[in-house]
């Protein structure tokens, strides 16, 4: 028994550790990021887009918009290929093509960004560039590139979400006489429909979350984009870019960057959880 | 249905051996996992131990204008020194004065004069200059381009080529993230108090300001002039071509100095590094390479 | 298998979960080699005190207890009790089988490995002798390498049953065994409980009353947490002493 | 005018039709990706390439010091997180109450593990590389990567270990068993699959990742002889190399070892999951 207890206390010291670990970093990160916005003032650092570090002005409101511009863009490419993709795998394609195909997602999760970034340089961007004008580094082609790179995260999500749906509601649809494709649209839609909008938002979160492969096909340019071929920062390149050398406030700053971002996927997460409980209390009560 | 329970000894048929594995598979190669990750981390610290006995390596960081270079005479060092290992890493000029301060790495880079602030905590070690090339796409047929005109164009004010000399079109600055010598070099050199516009694109080494500008027909950007080799255009300033000759006959007056910084004492090993930098041999490779040597 | 000489006896044992009493000051024995049958409605406090024989209560979040069970005249809640002990020499059965997700014999076998033993060929003397108790061992005896979830639900409760014998347990205490099962199972359940008489100590909760009746030597009713009744099986069935004793049996039969 | 009506079985054909084009798109997209990298690529991936040193900043020579610092800045972190993990995971789920405390820690490292890994490259270069004075090293990037994957291990061990049914552990306890026999042989045996599948997915992660690794772990491209050299990473080397032009056949080449690098292991995941899944369930 006494070994028992021993390992007991063995596991214990490990959690403590680790949780301790991951406390440290978010204190850390607060401890130095948030000062650097009150003394700024919440305002000037949240509503200025006057981001000029040597003279000490911290406003990150362009790269706000900058990363909201991107990751909107991603999500509207990701959901509308992710939702097509699910449907046709779980309502319309053969068994063996589904369980074929569902395998060569989850991978296609694993490709390193980098690795999406590159090819969107070497093809996205020269194309950008001669067709549609503009410097092809763009908020167009970091959406396209991170909507292919959320594409296999929000697929994966959005099939779980679909196949939950109890298959008596779309037989029971069925049997009043409706195609698959209304049953999909009027019944299975809407029954999955909280687990399709929490895939989206974790696309989002991680589309955000997004840096090197935005720092290649992004431009970095200071300025709020215009339009959707005007060259943008997004608040994770910036940090990326900037880190190596800021110090001082300058590094405080980009840790506040830091922290925005931190309470924005915090939020997206919450939002996701709450949204894909609410409708799936029934599912996991079963 | 077997009602009769089979006493304890008698036994029908042959006495069943019964070929079972070890008590429990699952959880022996369980442990073996634990075991064997002790060893490994076992081993990952001993050897951790003795690499740091062999030969003190010298580390540099900063500015990419200067890496390539550094890599260069690390590599020639190397092979004159054997056990001597000198690391170049980039990362930007103010990168390598901020990891020279903290202890990142033995040797900052600098393509850039410090600030009086900075020239009080570090050591300058002048190596070499180096030009400021201003590039284009080698389809871009514009001639030669004033200072005014440079100014104009990076601080967004003109924006048509046709008005340069080039062909009607938009024009792209390029410019590099603020911590680059390079951008500094081209801020006091040309800029001289206005600000680059917030449309520039961005890019954070001179090897992706070359890559870009080689793609984009309507780009211009500013490099390392050693570094701009054969596949983009290096535009005359006030008619004046940018080449090593000129640089050092002081015709072309865009230069600035490439340096090594260091915080304190320098350790023995980054020493003879740098008295192989500074040396004849060292200096010709860089001449060769395209910058000024100094000595 | 050595005779059972254990006694158990709850002294004015109280247990509750999170406040609410499940078992009220129960006062009951348990003699060597007694066959004793629980039977009552639903939420009586068999379960509660089935578990509470051999500490499982234990893991449940809010449980408490006031009073003793004891063991050879030992409390088993004393602080230094040996729970695992405890729980080898009180073995229980639950009301659906549970066969671990492993072969027959390593389910046999963990048993005797959780207590050291390691040693094949006890292991395997043991587990022809715990398999023919349970009546299990001419319908496995080539299969033990095979998962034990291509039995069939009465094939796994004898395993279940097997599984305890392995240790040799003094008391065997079975929560409804046969609730899930076929009649022709659960006839085979019966054979081994009256087989294993001369070895073990039973309590078997059970509400069908012609296994009481066939397998338990007394019978005890619980209802609402409290013992109402408790005698020998015919009289209990036949001639109850107690009114609510009897309007259950008549309900049951009613 | 009465409205057109178009029959449902038509409108069947058309979207059906739509969603088959929206899946050829995108598999022709994805697949395009993996197929450009890995027809430039895999002709320069050669015995010497994988064995020798670069040369002139990758223009020339091979991969092999940045195949081991990958593999050691990586691997450390799997290393430490894993055990680390799985240990959390195991005294949260089997050996503390369901509280006010473990539920704010689950939510915790569920926010952890969706944070960017830009924020830990800045924290690990701040705290690691630079209060702590580990520098630029092997050390400071196996750990920053460390506290990156240890959130997703913890839920993920937590996720199989609570898919194990209450029932396997009241047996264990009531065969005699004790509270670690419990969880060693009978809950960690059962949560294995899920348990060894997020560890490997989080190796494939801290293998492909750059911007955590690119001011903790730095960027040298010599081998590193101690914890405390610097090393450069296969993705890391590959957006260098791509990025500054610097070399765009090794480029190819190295994200190809990547990729192929990242596949096995997946596929390795998947075997895992359904190796001991199939095992279990028969």
């Amino acid at each position: 028994m006494k070994r028992d207890k021993v390992i007991g206390a063995i596991l214990l010291v490990v959690a403590l550790s680790a949780i301790s670990g991951l406390a440290l970093i978010t204190v850390f990160i607060f401890r130095e990021g948030v000062p650097i916005i009150l003394r700024v003032g919440a305002k000037q650092f949240f509503l200025s887009t006057d981001w000029e570090p040597s003279l000490g002005h911290f406003g990150i409101l362009s790269m706000m918009v900058g990363s909201l511009f991107v990751t909107v863009g991603a999500a509207v490419i990701g959901v509308v290929f992710s939702l097509g993709l699910a449907i046709v795998l779980t309502q319309f394609s053969p068994p063996w093509l589904s369980a074929t195909l569902k395998p060569v997602i989850e991978l296609l999760a694993g490709i390193p960004s980098v690795v999406y970034g590159f090819v969107g340089v070497v093809t996205l961007v020269p194309l950008i560039r001669h067709s549609l004008g503009g410097p092809g580094l763009s908020v167009l082609a970091a959406s396209i590139v991170l909507g292919v790179m959320v594409l296999p995260t929000i697929t994966s999500i959005a099939i779980d979400a679909l196949q939950a749906v109890p298959k008596s509601y779309l037989e029971g649809s069925m049997a009043l006489g409706a195609t698959r494709w209304q049953t999909v649209t009027m019944v299975l839609l809407r029954a999955a429909r909280s687990g399709l909008v929490a895939a989206v938002i974790l696309g989002m979160g991680r589309a955000i979350g997004e840096t090197m492969a935005v720092i290649m096909v992004a431009g970095n340019a200071l300025d709020v984009p215009h339009g959707l071929l005007d060259p943008v920062r997004t608040l994770t390149s910036n940090i990326a870019l900037e880190m190596g050398y800021a110090s001082g406030d300058h590094r405080q700053a980009l840790f506040a960057t830091g922290v925005t971002l931190f309470v924005i996927i915090t939020l997206l997460n919450t939002a996701a959880l709450a949204v894909s409980r609410q409708r799936a209390g029934r599912r996991r009560a079963q | 249905m077997d009602r009769r329970a089979p006493s304890a000894t008698g036994r029908d048929g042959e006495p069943v051996s019964v070929a079972g594995g070890d008590a429990l598979p699952i959880m022996v190669n369980a442990k073996s996992i634990f075991q064997s990750w002790v060893v490994i981390l076992g081993l990952v610290l001993i050897c951790d131990g003795c690499g740091r006995t062999s030969g003190r390596s010298v580390s540099l960081l900063g500015s990419t204008s200067i890496q390539p270079f550094a890599e260069m005479l690390a590599e020639r060092y190397g092979k004159d020194h054997p056990g001597e290992f000198v690391e170049v890493q980039g990362g930007g000029s103010t990168a390598g004065l901020q990891a020279a301060e903290k202890g990142l790495a033995t040797i900052g880079m600098c393509s850039r004069s410090l600030t009086a602030k900075e020239s009080l905590l570090f050591t300058p070690i002048l190596i070499a200059r180096d030009g400021l090339a201003i590039v284009v796409n080698p389809k871009n047929p514009v001639a030669s381009i004033s200072i005014e005109q440079l100014r104009a164009l990076f601080a967004g004010r003109v924006t048509n080529w046709n008005e340069v000399g080039g062909k009607d079109g938009p024009v792209r600055p390029i410019t590099r993230e603020e911590g680059s010598g390079t951008r500094e070099s081209f801020v006091r050199l040309i800029m001289s108090g206005e600000r680059i516009s917030g449309r520039a694109l961005t890019q954070e080494s001179n090897g992706a300001v070359k890559e870009l500008v080689k793609g984009d027909p309507a780009a211009i950007g500013y490099m390392s002039l050693g570094l701009v080799g054969k596949e983009l255009k290096a535009v005359p300033v006030d008619g004046i071509e940018p080449t090593v000759k000129n640089v050092q006959a002081g015709r072309y007056n865009l230069v600035r100095p490439l340096l090594f910084v260091t915080k304190g004492s320098v350790n023995p090993a980054a020493q003879k590094f740098i008295d192989f930098v500074l040396s004849p041999e060292g200096q010709r490779l860089l001449a060769t390479e395209g910058l000024v040597r100094i000595r | 298998m050595k005779t059972s000489t254990t006694t158990i006896r709850a002294q004015g044992f109280t247990a509750s979960f999170d406040g609410q009493p499940a078992v009220k000051s129960l006062d009951l024995e348990i003699l060597p080699n007694e066959r004793l049958a629980i039977i009552g409605p639903a939420r009586s406090g068999k379960t509660t005190f089935l578990r509470s024989l051999n500490r499982l209560n234990d893991l449940s979040p809010g449980f408490a207890h006031t009073g003793k069970i004891l063991r050879d005249g030992k409390d088993i809640y004393d602080a230094d009790v040996d729970v695992a002990e405890l729980r080898r020499k009180v073995g229980m059965v639950y009301a659906t089988p549970v066969p671990l997700p492993w072969s027959i014999y390593d389910n046999l076998a963990y048993g005797l490995r959780l207590a050291g033993i390691r040693d094949r060929a006890r292991l395997d003397e043991r587990m022809e002798a715990a398999l023919g108790y349970a009546f299990l061992w001419n319908e496995v005896k080539d299969r033990l390498r095979e998962p034990a979830s291509i039995l069939s639900g009465g094939q796994q409760q004898r395993l279940c049953i097997a599984r305890v014998l392995m240790l040799e347990p003094e008391v065997l205490i079975l929560d409804e065994p046969c609730s899930g099962l076929d009649p022709i199972s659960t006839a085979k359940i019966e054979d081994a409980l009256v087989a294993l008489k001369e070895k073990h100590s039973i309590v078997l909760v059970t509400n069908n009353t012609k296994q009481a009746a066939r397998a338990s030597d007394r019978t005890a009713f619980f209802l609402l947490g409290a013992l109402i009744e408790v005698g020998p099986t015919a009289q209990v069935f036949t001639r109850p002493t107690q009114k609510q004793t009897n309007d259950y049996l008549m309900g049951q039969f009613g | 005018m009465r409205k057109l009506r178009v029959p449902p079985v038509a409108t069947q054909r058309i979207a059906v039709g739509f969603m088959w084009i929206l899946t050829t798109i995108t598999f022709a997209v994805l697949v395009f990706i993996l197929a450009f990298i890995l027809t430039h690529g895999l002709p320069h991936v050669t015995w010497t390439f994988l064995t020798q040193s670069p040369t002139s900043m990758g223009r020339e020579g091979g991969i092999f010091p940045i195949i081991l610092g990958t593999l050691l800045v990586a691997g450390l972190a799997v290393l430490v997180a894993a055990p680390t993990g799985v240990a959390t995971a195991v005294y949260l789920s089997e050996y503390t109450r369901e509280g006010r405390l473990t539920s704010v820690i689950r939510f915790g490292a569920d926010c952890l593990s969706g944070v960017p890994s830009i924020i830990f490259g800045l924290f690990g270069f701040v705290f690691f590389a630079i209060t702590l004075r580990m520098g630029l090293s092997v050390l400071s990037g196996s750990l920053t990567l460390a506290l990156m994957v240890l959130p997703t291990i913890i839920r993920t061990s937590e996720e199989a270990i609570r898919a194990v049914p209450t029932s396997y552990r009241e047996v264990s306890l009531g065969l005699g068993g004790t509270r670690w026999q419990t969880v060693f042989y009978v809950v960690l045996r059962s949560a294995l699959p899920g348990i060894s599948t997020g560890i490997v997915l989080s190796l494939g992660r801290s293998i492909s990742e750059t911007a955590a690794v690119m001011l903790t772990a730095g960027s040298a491209l010599r081998l590193p002889h101690s914890l405390f050299d610097s090393s450069r990473t296969l993705a890391l080397h590959f957006y260098l190399l791509s990025r500054e032009g610097i070399s765009m056949p090794n480029a190819y080449a190295t994200a190809s070892v990547l990729i192929i690098a990242i596949l096995a292991l997946n596929v390795l995941a998947y075997a895992l999951m359904r190796r001991f899944a199939v095992k279990a369930a028969r």
